[in-house]
């Protein structure tokens, strides 16, 4: 009996998925596309914010020091820089490497160092910090730190890029937060509502079952199986298609970066489980079972 | 009394109020065992809406409702459907699934109560057979016509063979000769051992057989009259043509103890 | 005959295959202008199916439906709206909307004739007096008895005062004093000038009126008999008992020359 | 009777929308967010756009000249570079003009001039190309052209920005065809489709209205109402949506430019329109009227 019960909701189940196949293709590729957008949403975000670390985890402390700094006096300034907390490394970089460095950014334009007599450039420090403590209350502190050192020139960080590309990354990740809010309760709105359309349709139906005696589970299993292969396949959908996206958006963008494999399987587990738990809960409110 | 006429069915005080203009009043009725009642009417009396209590699709206001050992003010909603699976009902308006076969239709009532499908496939073609309808086995519903339709809804109540069977006017849409032969089973049924209660407008029909008819009106059960058993029950005679709702009530006071 | 007995629907060597089981064969039936007419046959016999073709919900695979001016071989898709909003239908199965009130339902009927809310309004008390149901017009038809909705049936076919009324069982779900209250109406109707065609599978309820009878058996019809009219309409008088059909036949080739 | 005809078509649209408010907000959500992505997918390109474009506006082709180059012959270069069909404006720059701008472009590394002695850059002409002629081919030709010229030293443009933004615009334009067009067929499609669940749902209830006599007009009419103002709602809320986002990331991102109010009443239009085609050819379809 207990076997005969399973394998009833089973083929239950498989029917409905057969007599239901154009609702479930509407259901699905609605859904689908409503989690394209936030796939291609997370994508975006993913490519834009990692550009914008990049960069500025490469924002690094200038110490320059004054002409004719003598050996000790450069190393003192060496291991001071070493002993801040924040600091992971610290670098040395000659006035005649800068002087190449500079030319080598110029560019087309370097041939105007040509007309230099001599090099004008200072010997420098370069500190790195430690990763998640390149904020602009760091460097600040640091340079204003740094600056009453012995032998210190002047203390830069290219603080007013720095500063605006900061802004930059807060404002992206609150819109972002914002955006990605909305979508993803939007499209949590569109599963439970497909499958509220979905079972509204069906109540004849289903008041017809619950009158012969069927069991809430002999109802509502089809349901939820019906809503995980939805969120599923409607996962797999918005995967494929935005794949084919990311393929022809980054033959004219170098560099993108796609959805990890394993950040792109549990995105399908979890949106089958967003699709039964719709069904689920779209029953517990419209069923009264 | 004989031993075995255990009260397989009964109603106490049940009153409830639906809508402005209607409202059932201290019904009260039991059915033993293997019994054969009518629920006689007019239209608008509350015939169906009394049986829906009793398939407990709704609940009285006040009193009780007793079908088997599923009692309605004691009842959880999940053994409701425990009680369904015990009881046969044709509906008024047949409520056939339409996007399924004839047979489909009749295997799902069969399927949620665990029979195999091996059962189910033996069985369907005489209970098919039974309701003339083995050749439309295949169609949909909608395109069968009324009086097969219902005859659909007969074949499926009477599928798992059921301790009890409720009837809403299930010869509403029968030619003469069909409801002879719809009556008739539902007859062999009941004498197979399944109580029926059939709720019918058709005075006349249902005069004719002798068995106990209930007289619902308004609301209120008017009479309830025991008739000489006839047919299949006839052993089971009961002289009083009396009402016997107060005889009932008493009984069951003593099997029971006092109810609410 | 009669100068006014010109015919107001007629079927013409209809047939039709409905599924593997079933066929329409070769029907043959006028009714004229005011007539009372019967179409009794059991389950199955194609009462519905025929009807169906006479409001043009489906057309004959070979002869011909003609219902005042409407012609099925020459009809349009988009003059089928004309012929409904001329004639009544009462359906086996009721199909009332069931997010409309009684009053909607009944109104829905009247307005796409082009009824103003005036006239409805002053209208449908009478309307809904006449079927018993003046208490309930705002309710909505799943709060409503079987007979109820039967009755709404009724009245939603009868508002606009049609030419021609097909009534398809229209007292299946009615107890007998319901039953002879719609019959009553019904002949009040026909008495009005309305012709009326009531399918039924009740033999005997019919036979007594004396109406002209039309049986249908497997699709075929069987015999078509004109009985002494009663009633409202006794001063049209057919002494002839014998089968009209051949007459009618020719009667109509006479008048309408061969036809196909 | 013709007038009555009409107004119980209006009534008929009145009661249906009443009635079914629940399905109409779900359809209408479901739509305004699809219309939301649209919209918002256009807003971001309308930027992103716009500041490429704004950027390569600004590429000028610069001629320098030979240090000791005469007045006569600056002067010719000056006309040949106004001969040139799509130039639009020849400025002269001074050296010291020059130097002053490359001053502030260097900001907080100007100090590194200070240890110039004399002026290293040259005199030069800025050329600004007519709009639509601002293309890499063009440049070359150009750049070509006036380096052969008498008194020119050489010809910068900037190539390789210049060439790299060029392939950014005309890759963003691509993935904006794609991007859009993959949408705006979503967005029909959701329609339609809403419109179709719609019908299907109401499939009885039309069947029983044709069934006593309602002509097309009577039983269309409230649907082709009812999809016009489902489209014209969902344009409305995606428009309030995307303003709010608009000023929540405007917040963050400076500069942004909202879509032309004329824009948006047109986009409004033009959903409702689409909402009534969507209704009315979703009705042909399963309606068979
Ligand atoms: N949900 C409800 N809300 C309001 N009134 C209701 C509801 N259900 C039933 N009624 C009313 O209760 C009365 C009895 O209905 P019921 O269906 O029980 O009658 P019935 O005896 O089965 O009649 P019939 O023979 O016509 O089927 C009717 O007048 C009906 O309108
Ligand atoms: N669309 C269809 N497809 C196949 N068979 C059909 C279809 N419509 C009707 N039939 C068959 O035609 C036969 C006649 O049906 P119809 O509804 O006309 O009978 P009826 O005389 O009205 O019977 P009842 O009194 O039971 O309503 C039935 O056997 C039915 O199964
Ligand atoms: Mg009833
Ligand atoms: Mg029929």
């Amino acid at each position: 009996m207990k076997f005969n019960q399973f394998r009833y909701i089973i083929d239950e189940s498989v029917g409905m998925l057969r007599r239901r196949m154009a609702a479930n293709l509407i259901a699905v590729v609605i859904m689908g596309l409503s989690l394209l957008i936030l796939a291609a949403f997370l994508l975006v975000t993913l490519n834009i914010s990692g550009v914008i670390e990049k960069t500025s985890k490469e924002t690094r402390v200038f110490i320059y020091l004054e002409d004719g700094t003598g050996e000790e006096v450069s190393r003192e300034i060496y291991s001071r820089g070493m002993g801040i907390e924040e600091v992971e490394e610290v670098v040395f970089i000659s006035r005649d490497e800068a002087l190449a460095n500079f030319r080598q950014a110029l560019g087309e334009e370097s041939d105007l160092l040509d007309a230099l007599e001599g090099n004008p450039l200072p010997d420098a420090y370069r500190l790195k910090l430690k990763p998640g403590y390149i904020r602009s209350k760091v460097m600040e502190r640091i340079a204003a730190q740094a600056a009453e050192w012995p032998g210190v020139e002047e203390v830069r960080y290219g603080r007013k890029w720095f500063e605006r590309g900061e802004k930059l990354v807060r404002g992206f990740y609150i819109v972002d937060l914002a955006l990605g809010l909305i979508v993803f309760l939007s499209v949590i709105f569109v599963i439970s509502n497909t499958v509220r359309l979905t079972i509204l349709n069906r109540r004849r139906a289903i008041d017809i079952m619950k009158l012969v005696g069927a069991t809430n589970a002999y109802i509502q299993v089809p349901f939820i199986i019906e809503g995980a292969l939805q969120g599923m396949v409607s996962s797999l959908l918005a995967g494929v298609l935005l794949f084919t996206l990311f393929q022809v958006a980054g033959r004219y963008i170098p560099g993108l970066v796609f959805i990890r494999t394993d950040a792109v399987s549990g995105f399908v587990v979890f949106c089958a489980a967003l699709g039964a738990l719709g069904s689920f809960s779209a029953m517990r409110r419209h069923l009264k079972l | 009394m004989t031993p075995d006429k255990r009260i397989i069915a009964a109603v106490y005080h049940l009153s409830k109020d639906l809508g402005k203009h209607f409202k059932l009043q201290d019904i009260n009725l039991q059915i033993a065992n293997g019994e054969f009642v009518f629920l006689v009417g007019p239209s608008g009396a509350g015939k169906s809406t009394l049986l829906r209590m009793m398939y407990m699709d709704d609940y009285p206001a006040s009193g009780q409702v007793v079908v088997g050992k599923f009692v309605s003010t004691r009842m959880r909603r999940k053994t409701i459907p425990n009680l369904r699976r015990k009881i046969g009902i044709i509906f008024q308006d047949f409520r056939l699934l339409e996007d399924r076969t004839v047979f489909e239709n009749i295997a799902l009532a069969m399927k949620v109560t665990g029979t195999g499908m091996g059962e189910i496939k033996r069985q369907m073609t005489e209970i098919l057979t039974r309701v003339g309808l083995y050749h439309k086995r295949y169609d949909y519903p909608p395109a069968l016509s009324g009086g097969e339709q219902q005859r659909v809804a007969i074949a499926r109540a009477i599928a798992n063979r059921p301790a009890v069977l409720l009837a809403d006017e299930p010869t509403g849409n029968l030619d003469p000769a069909a409801t002879k032969n719809i009556l008739e089973l539902l007859f062999k049924i009941n004498a197979g051992g399944t109580a029926v209660l059939m709720a019918t407008h058709d005075i006349d029909l249902v005069k004719s057989f002798g068995q106990r008819i209930i007289y619902l009106e308004e609301g209120r059960i008017v009479r309830d009259k025991e008739m000489i058993y006839v047919g299949d029950i006839r052993d089971r005679i009961d002289q009083s043509k009396v009402s016997r709702r107060a005889e009932m009530l008493s009984d069951h006071e003593i099997t029971d103890g006092g109810k609410e």
